[in-house]
């Protein structure tokens, strides 16, 4: 809606779609063990019911691109899985674990999952290198040298290696947002969350988070994404997710979503998106 | 916990002491005390612990003098003290002796012209807060029906500055103060002690009431320097009379005969030690307020009352 | 639209209490509260158990007991032969809320006029704005203080040499001396005029808005108000000269013995006080106003000359309105620090609350823990007053945003 | 076209460039500096009379006070004694010679002052290792000056008999090194507590934020000569019967805590200053709320108070100044009681310390503040570093 | 340069370079009366020699746009007129009244002359309404209801009327910027000058500024306008100015300006802001 989400579709070589995405068959994921599973999960603001009974199941290696109307709840969902936030009924199970509020299990499950955020949310004390050593060596009391190994092959692999002892002060935002993601990496997360990664970044930079992002879902990252930018849906999604009011309104492969949408709020929505 | 025995387990008297009045109670800039009240202190440690050194000063306003003795910090409280009742009675004190029979009086400078303190209709009076003097200078205007102003302040040292710099025409406080105080004006000479001495200040030693043991020592400690001095034990002649004098009293003062000592609590040459290491009343009196000082305080009423003073060590026996 | 929440939906699934947050929370907050109410139940017991063998008495019945002792500044009648140790708190309280009205008059006057300076265009008028609140800053209000006594003091004339403007007005030690304003009993006409012209004053403002808002004229308001509150009680004092009474005498100051006797007397310790407060906070009060004015954009005054509005209610109707906003909370932390620094008076003599009751009362009676305990609670209200006052007044003129 | 023949016709190519001309008299150069600053309007110009008579009846008393008249040696009052020396005389200095020892010593035992010189050095080590914001291992240099320093300091300046250092009472301590001790321990115990205070005043839990929050209104509500008069009558009373604390330890306890309650407002203008996102990240990264606190918030936090720290460090050291008046020998108290010593009664002496007083703090706090300033500065532009 | 530049004329119907707008007709105009006339305008700040020579001559009705590059002194030159900044040397005559240190004639010409900020500067701590009477009480003495009835047609006419009890605070930027107008148009001047007014905006509140400006225009308002709006010069300028280095370097009218750029700079210049 904004105009990065206008210019998107120049950004990202247009898919065909009948041309379908080599990975979306449904069969590879099928028979794969659930990563996290949502059962009549509901969560209130005060009074205000956010999110109203959402299933959901994801399987490993599943790669979910959510999208819906501002206010629907998708960031909400999202925050919920690495309990940034709390549900108030249902059942989340992450990797095998439900989400109580035991903070033992809470830590175990943050481990797990890595999350991106629209702001990056880099620590600007620290140098890329060490925002990207800081977890492992403190939480996974990984030596200090390895660490940086570690960080340094994730960097590598953001393509932004060179940036390693700068401040993220001095950085672009796509290279910052690059960072973010690598940092997340460095836990060696079996799950990562993305909440619209791409729509705090100038045109410009939107691309190259993007392909940082179909890097990764090449090697087959379970991944949930928050995301107006719908050629990344059509190029990388198993499922797209329209969410409205709180509930999961419509879920379906890319090309179906796209081609025939079912429901009157998603054909609305992508009305407005997509032209 | 009976105070002498916590001074023996600590191994020193912690004496609470005016933070600077020549001849009671001062120390230099390397921090050794002088005077009177001290050395009353110094005289306690002597005959406790046969050293007149083990003693730790702590200076104390006017203001919190009181609440340091009640509180245990100071186990003694030497600090030209006016002993009246209701300090006797509501704060929880007790007054074992009078080291120094003072009143109030007035100073002013030279060239008033004023020669009583009756002529001081209309003046400003410079006075330091919280003291009996405060109070005794407001009875006196009233009884006398003078009017008068009154300047406070918190420290003495600021009280005598103010009236130094001419704040105030007269400057009130014990006599001795007066005295003491004059000296350090920017012109000693232009001062005068008015005759007035309007009320009874009679100072000494207080310590925590309900301590028996420990207030005889702090009073005989002060009558065993009366005696000596009415003896003619000084520290002088302290070693001789030990060896030579036949006479009771001086033996049993110097602990030759009886166990005095023992029952206070103490060694049974506890007095010896005092006036070996200190001196009697009177050495003292004349080395720090008297003709040794620059004070040049007469005994007047700190005569022995066998010269015409007040001063009456009741004997020991 | 929003179903409410299901109680059962409170009800969290099994968690072991060692890693349960909320059991986590209630113990933390039990453990604090155990901390500090050991230590202050040990605090209060131990001073229970050191007052009673110290056998002081307790309790504040010691307020009405007979004071005993004289102070030379008293707004309420003080006398040591039959005033009490509660009147004696009332004459500190008084005092220091004095100083501090004083006070906080002129450092805002003061404080305002440099801060203003500051941003002079003028370079010579800003840069010793700029030094002033440089050094008064950043040198220690007390040594302040002493300065002014002490020095001003020691260069001032004693009493019999005083320094005399015209035949009534001395300066000497012992301070300002000016005639006293004795009214005379029929001379209740003048402050009678005097209220009189104030409420004309204010009726002719009212006035004055209503016949700008009908017809757009402005009335001349503060040149007839003034003329109104000045002019009224001088017509009356004329009035009642004529008419061959004296309606108001002044008790000249006269010399006697040490002092001067009669008239007004400003004392030195006050004067030295309300000297050193007015100028040490005026420094900060500076700083604010500057900051405030800053706070202010150019592009506001631009805009409002760019309409034609004449530099005049440019600054009333534009900046001041908007600076103030930004100004006003520091600046009542500076009145509120000034008010806690009249405490210093104890250095110098003045009798306030500290001097007076924290000082002699709590000496005379040696009840420590009753006098502290009143004082610093009469320090704290006016501390939360403040605050709430401020906090009501930010929340009325906080900027409406989206 | 009608236009006039200078004026712009409707279509126009400029041929020939303007070149910049230098600007006229009156509008550069130290003419129109004079203008535009001190003179651009009768006003203005009348203003410029008055601060000129200001600064002519100031300085040129104060320079001759300070420095013409001043007598700069001698051994007693009559140095400074017009009378005596025949000349008007400005600020005697000799005075503040000749007791100089005393106002940076106090009574401090004098074949032990090396102990306080050591103590300033380590001091300036450990205040230079903190302020230099380039400096290295500053972790180090903040343990160092919050740990290290104060357990060294104690046992040298106090002495410790077994260690060889002859004790040293606290009665015997004064002047500016009593100032600075008190200073030093009122930022060092405060920074700690007034972390611990505004962590707890943002805290979730209420009883906890309930307790912070009276704490800091009570301190910041009451002047700090009560907590000092409280520190020194009461806080005996509170304890049990046979301990007594150290007559310097009681009002450092006052400050530590009276500045610890304005230091908490400090360090919470900072907390509240980083996005929640920050802590957000660090939660989402697994890291454990202490770790979070530690590694992530409060190095940011801090970072962003240090201008807000050295001010209130300010206002603390001139508040130090108040322990005088419950008797500590600061060097306010040094230069009050030196200032009556009769050998040195002379018309100016008064002055004379009041005013080297005045340089004392002044030359401090003024450093200090222009340090927070540049702290200030650096932190707006260097967002990127 | 900026986003809302590169957007403007698509927010802005595009008009074909060859059907002159209804109202540039160099006849209509040249009749006119001079509203503002500049003759040698010099100006420095310091020793930066500002405005160079500058001759402008102004006929009532005549809508002018000035552009270029940033730096080149044309806020300078419309703050000139009216008296925001002094000019050194050279004459200023605004409707009929030259611009001396006379205080009183620059009251008057301020009165005359209604200016709209980059940055609209709008009074925050009073409301809309509010903002608009300001002026008309304090200056022309006009009574309250009648000022507040000239304020509610000016602010019917930029189409909000109903904001006018509202703060500036809690309007968008586009809806600050309207009140901005209608402000300025409650004192009737007679010559509008506007300084970048929609360079602060987002891109979807520029068309709404515009449409505004351009009613204006219509009405036959002299308007001289600093902007980068392209769309708008040429939609309903009667001449476009380029300057640079502090001097006027080329004037015509926006068919020939755009289409034949004679200046190496304006061509430059033109090249960069259009693609
Ligand atoms: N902390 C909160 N307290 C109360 N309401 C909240 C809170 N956070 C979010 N909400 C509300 O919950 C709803 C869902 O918010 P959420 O951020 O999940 O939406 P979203 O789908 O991510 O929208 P967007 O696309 O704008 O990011 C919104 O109506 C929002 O206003
Ligand atoms: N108050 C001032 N003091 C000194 N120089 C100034 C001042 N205001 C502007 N200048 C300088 O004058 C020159 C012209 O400024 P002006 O604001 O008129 O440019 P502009 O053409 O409006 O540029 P922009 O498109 O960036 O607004 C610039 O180089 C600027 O730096
Ligand atoms: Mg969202
Ligand atoms: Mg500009």
């Amino acid at each position: 809606m904004t105009a990065s989400t206008l210019t998107a579709p120049a950004t990202l070589p247009d898919i065909d779609p009948d041309l379908a995405p080599q990975n979306t068959s449904a069969t590879r994921l099928a028979s794969a063990p659930e990563a996290v599973t949502l059962e009549k999960v509901n969560k209130w603001y005060g009074a205000f019911h956010v999110l109203r009974d959402v299933d959901l199941t994801v399987r490993r290696g599943e790669r979910i691109v959510i999208c819906g109307p501002s206010g629907s709840g998708k960031s909400t969902l999202i925050r919920c899985i690495n309990r940034l936030e709390e549900h108030q009924a249902g059942r989340i199970v992450v990797d095998g674990i439900e989400l109580t509020n035991d903070l033992k299990r809470i830590d175990e499950i943050r481990r797990e999952v890595g999350m991106v955020f629209q702001h990056f949310n880099l620590f600007p004390h620290l140098t890329v290198l060490e925002n990207c050593t800081l977890a492992p060596i403190w939480v996974k009391k990984m030596p200090k040298a390895e660490a940086e190994a570690v960080a340094m092959r994730y960097l590598t692999r953001v393509k932004i290696p060179n940036q390693a002892a700068k401040y993220p002060g001095q950085l672009s935002g796509g290279q910052q947002q690059r960072v973010a993601i690598a940092r997340s990496l460095c836990m060696s997360p079996k799950i990562m969350l993305f909440d619209e990664p791409t729509s705090a970044l100038d045109p410009e930079m939107v691309k190259e988070v993007l392909d940082t992002m179909v890097g990764l879902a090449d090697e087959g990252m379970t991944m949930l994404c928050v995301t107006h930018e719908m050629g990344f849906a059509r190029q990388v999604a198993d499922r797209v997710i329209f969410m409205d009011e709180g509930q999961i309104v419509e879920s379906n492969t890319p090309e179906a979503f796209f081609r025939a949408p079912q429901h009157e709020r998603t054909k609305l929505f992508l009305s407005q998106i997509l032209h | 916990q009976a105070t002498l025995t916590s001074i023996k387990q600590k191994g020193y008297i912690a004496c609470g002491s005016n933070p600077g009045l020549a001849g009671f109670g001062v120390p230099d800039a390397q921090g050794r005390w002088a005077g009177l009240d001290v050395d009353f202190c110094r005289a306690l440690s002597a005959a406790i612990f046969n050293d007149a050194g083990k003693v730790r000063f702590i200076p104390l306003s006017a203001k919190d003098r009181f609440t340091a003795l009640q509180s245990g910090e100071v186990d003694i409280l030497s600090r030209n003290t006016t002993w009246s009742m209701s300090r006797d009675t509501t704060l929880g004190l007790d007054f074992p002796a009078i080291n120094f029979y003072d009143g109030q009086g007035f100073m002013v400078k030279k060239k008033l012209g004023v020669t009583s303190a009756k002529q001081l209709e209309g003046a400003s009076v410079c006075t330091q807060q919280g003291t009996t003097t405060e109070l005794n200078l407001a009875d006196y205007f009233r009884a006398n029906k003078l009017k008068y102003e009154v300047v406070a302040f918190a420290s003495a040292d600021e009280t005598f500055k103010a009236y130094d710099s001419g704040r105030c025409d007269a400057f009130t406080t014990d006599a001795s103060g007066l005295y003491a105080e004059r000296l350090r004006a920017s012109a000693p000479d232009d001062n005068i002690v008015l005759p007035e001495i309007i009320s009874k200040e009679p100072l000494g030693p207080a310590v925590r009431q309900g301590d028996a043991q420990w207030s005889d020592v702090v009073r005989w400690t002060h009558y065993a320097m009366l005696n000596a001095e009415e003896a003619g034990i000084t520290q002088g002649n302290a070693d001789q009379m030990l060896k030579t004098s036949d006479n009771p009293d001086v033996k049993r003062i110097l602990g030759t005969e009886g166990k005095y000592g023992a029952d206070l609590g103490l060694t049974g040459d506890w007095a010896y030690r005092i006036i070996k290491l200190v001196g009697n009343y009177g050495e003292v009196f004349e080395k720090n307020v008297g003709q040794g000082s620059p004070l040049k305080i007469q005994r007047g009423l700190n005569a022995l009352w066998s010269k015409g003073g007040l001063q009456y060590g009741p004997p020991i026996r | 639209m929003s179903n409410p929440i299901p109680a059962e939906a409170r009800a969290a699934p099994r968690v072991s209490p060692l890693y349960d947050p909320r059991i986590r929370a209630a113990a933390y907050q039990i453990l604090l509260l155990l901390a500090v109410g050991l230590a202050a139940w040990a605090a209060v017991g131990n001073a229970a158990e050191n007052l009673r063998n110290a056998r002081v008495a307790s309790g504040f019945g010691f307020l009405g007991n007979t004071a005993g002792f004289d102070v030379n500044q008293t707004l309420i009648p003080f006398a040591a032969a039959n005033s009490t140790y509660g009147t004696a708190f009332l004459v500190g309280l008084t005092n220091t809320l004095m100083v501090a009205v004083i006070g906080i008059v002129l450092a805002t006057l003061l404080g305002f006029t440099v801060g203003v300076a500051r941003l002079s265009p003028n370079w010579i008028v800003a840069r010793l704005a700029g030094v002033y609140v440089e050094t008064l800053r950043n040198i220690p209000l007390l040594l302040q203080l002493l300065f002014w006594y002490v020095a001003v003091l020691a260069s001032l004339p004693a009493a019999r040499d005083s320094y005399a403007f015209g035949s009534s007005v001395f300066l000497n030690q012992r301070g300002l001396y000016v005639p006293r304003p004795m009214l005379a009993a029929d001379a209740w006409a003048i402050p009678a005029a005097f209220g009189l012209g104030l409420a004309a004053a204010l009726a002719f403002a009212a006035r004055a808005r209503r016949e700008q808002a009908r017809s757009g004229r402005r009335l001349p308001v503060w040149s007839v108000g003034i003329g109104l509150v000045a002019g009224l009680p001088l017509a009356a004092w004329g009035v009642l000269a004529l008419s061959g009474a004296a309606p108001l005498s002044f008790e000249v100051p006269v010399k006697g013995t040490f002092n001067l006797r009669g008239g007004m007397q400003l004392y030195p310790e006050f004067v030295a006080l309300v000297l050193g407060l007015t100028v040490y906070t005026a420094a900060f009060i500076a700083e604010v106003v500057r900051s405030g004015i800053q706070a202010v954009s150019r592009g506001q005054s631009e805009a409002a000359r760019a309409l034609g509005l004449k530099p005049g209610p440019t600054l009333r109707l534009v900046v001041i309105p908007q600076a103030m906003r930004v100004i006003v909370p520091p600046l009542t932390s500076q009145y509120l620090n000034l008010t806690k620094n009249s405490s210093l008076a104890v250095a110098i003599g003045y009798p306030d609350l500290v001097q007076v009751f924290m000082g002699t009362v709590l000496n005379q009676t040696g009840q420590a823990v009753e006098v502290v305990a009143i004082t610093m609670a009469v320090y704290l209200t006016i501390s939360l007053l403040t605050a709430f006052v401020m906090n009501v007044y930010n929340r009325r003129v906080a900027l409406v945003e989206r | 076209m009608t236009a006039g023949p200078q004026t712009l016709p409707l279509s126009f190519v400029r041929r020939d460039a303007v070149p910049p001309a230098p600007a006229p008299a009156l509008v550069s150069g130290p003419l129109a500096w004079l203008r535009a600053n001190l003179f651009s309007s009768p006003g203005n110009a009348a203003l410029t009379l008055i601060a000129l008579a200001i600064v002519v009846l100031v300085a040129p008393p104060l320079l001759r006070f300070l420095v013409v008249d001043a007598v700069w040696s001698g051994q007693n009052r009559d140095a400074c004694r017009p009378e005596v020396v025949g000349h008007p005389v400005g600020a005697c200095w000799a005075f503040v010679a000749d007791k100089i020892n005393y106002f940076v010593y106090g009574s401090y035992p004098i074949e032990e002052r090396w102990r306080p010189n050591v103590f300033f050095a380590l001091m300036a080590l450990g205040v230079g290792w903190l302020l230099w914001l380039d400096a290295p291992r500053r972790d180090l240099g903040a343990a160092y000056f919050f740990v290290a320093f104060p357990v060294a300091s104690f046992v040298l300046l106090s002495g410790v008999p077994a260690l060889g250092l002859a004790k040293v009472p606290t009665s015997l301590w004064g002047g500016m090194l009593v100032t600075l001790v008190v200073s030093l321990v009122g930022i060092v115990a405060s920074l700690p507590l007034g972390i611990l205070l505004a962590l707890g005043r943002r805290s979730r839990l209420p009883i906890v934020r309930l307790f912070c929050v009276i704490f800091i209104e009570f301190w910041r509500g009451v002047p700090l000569i009560t907590v000092l008069f409280m520190a020194n009558v009461m806080l005996p009373l509170f304890l049990p019967g046979d301990v007594s604390v150290d007559r310097l330890v009681r009002p450092l306890v006052g400050i530590a805590l009276f500045s610890a309650a304005y230091m908490a407002e400090v360090v919470r203008g900072g907390l509240q200053a980083i996005p929640r996102g920050q802590a957000e990240g660090a939660m989402s990264l697994g890291l454990s709320p202490w770790h979070r606190m530690r590694l992530v918030i409060l190095p940011q936090a801090l970072r962003i108070v240090i201008p807000g720290i050295v001010n209130s460090f300010i206002s603390l050291f001139k508040d130090t100044s108040l322990v005088s008046i419950v008797g500590i020998f600061d060097f306010i108290r040094t230069i009050e009681s030196a200032r009556v010593d009769p050998a040195w009664a002379a018309p100016t002496v008064v002055m004379t310390g009041y005013a080297f007083a005045a340089l004392f703090y002044f030359v401090f706090c003024f450093g200090m503040s222009r340090y927070a300033l540049f702290v200030e500065r650096r932190l707006a532009s260097g967002q990127k570093r």
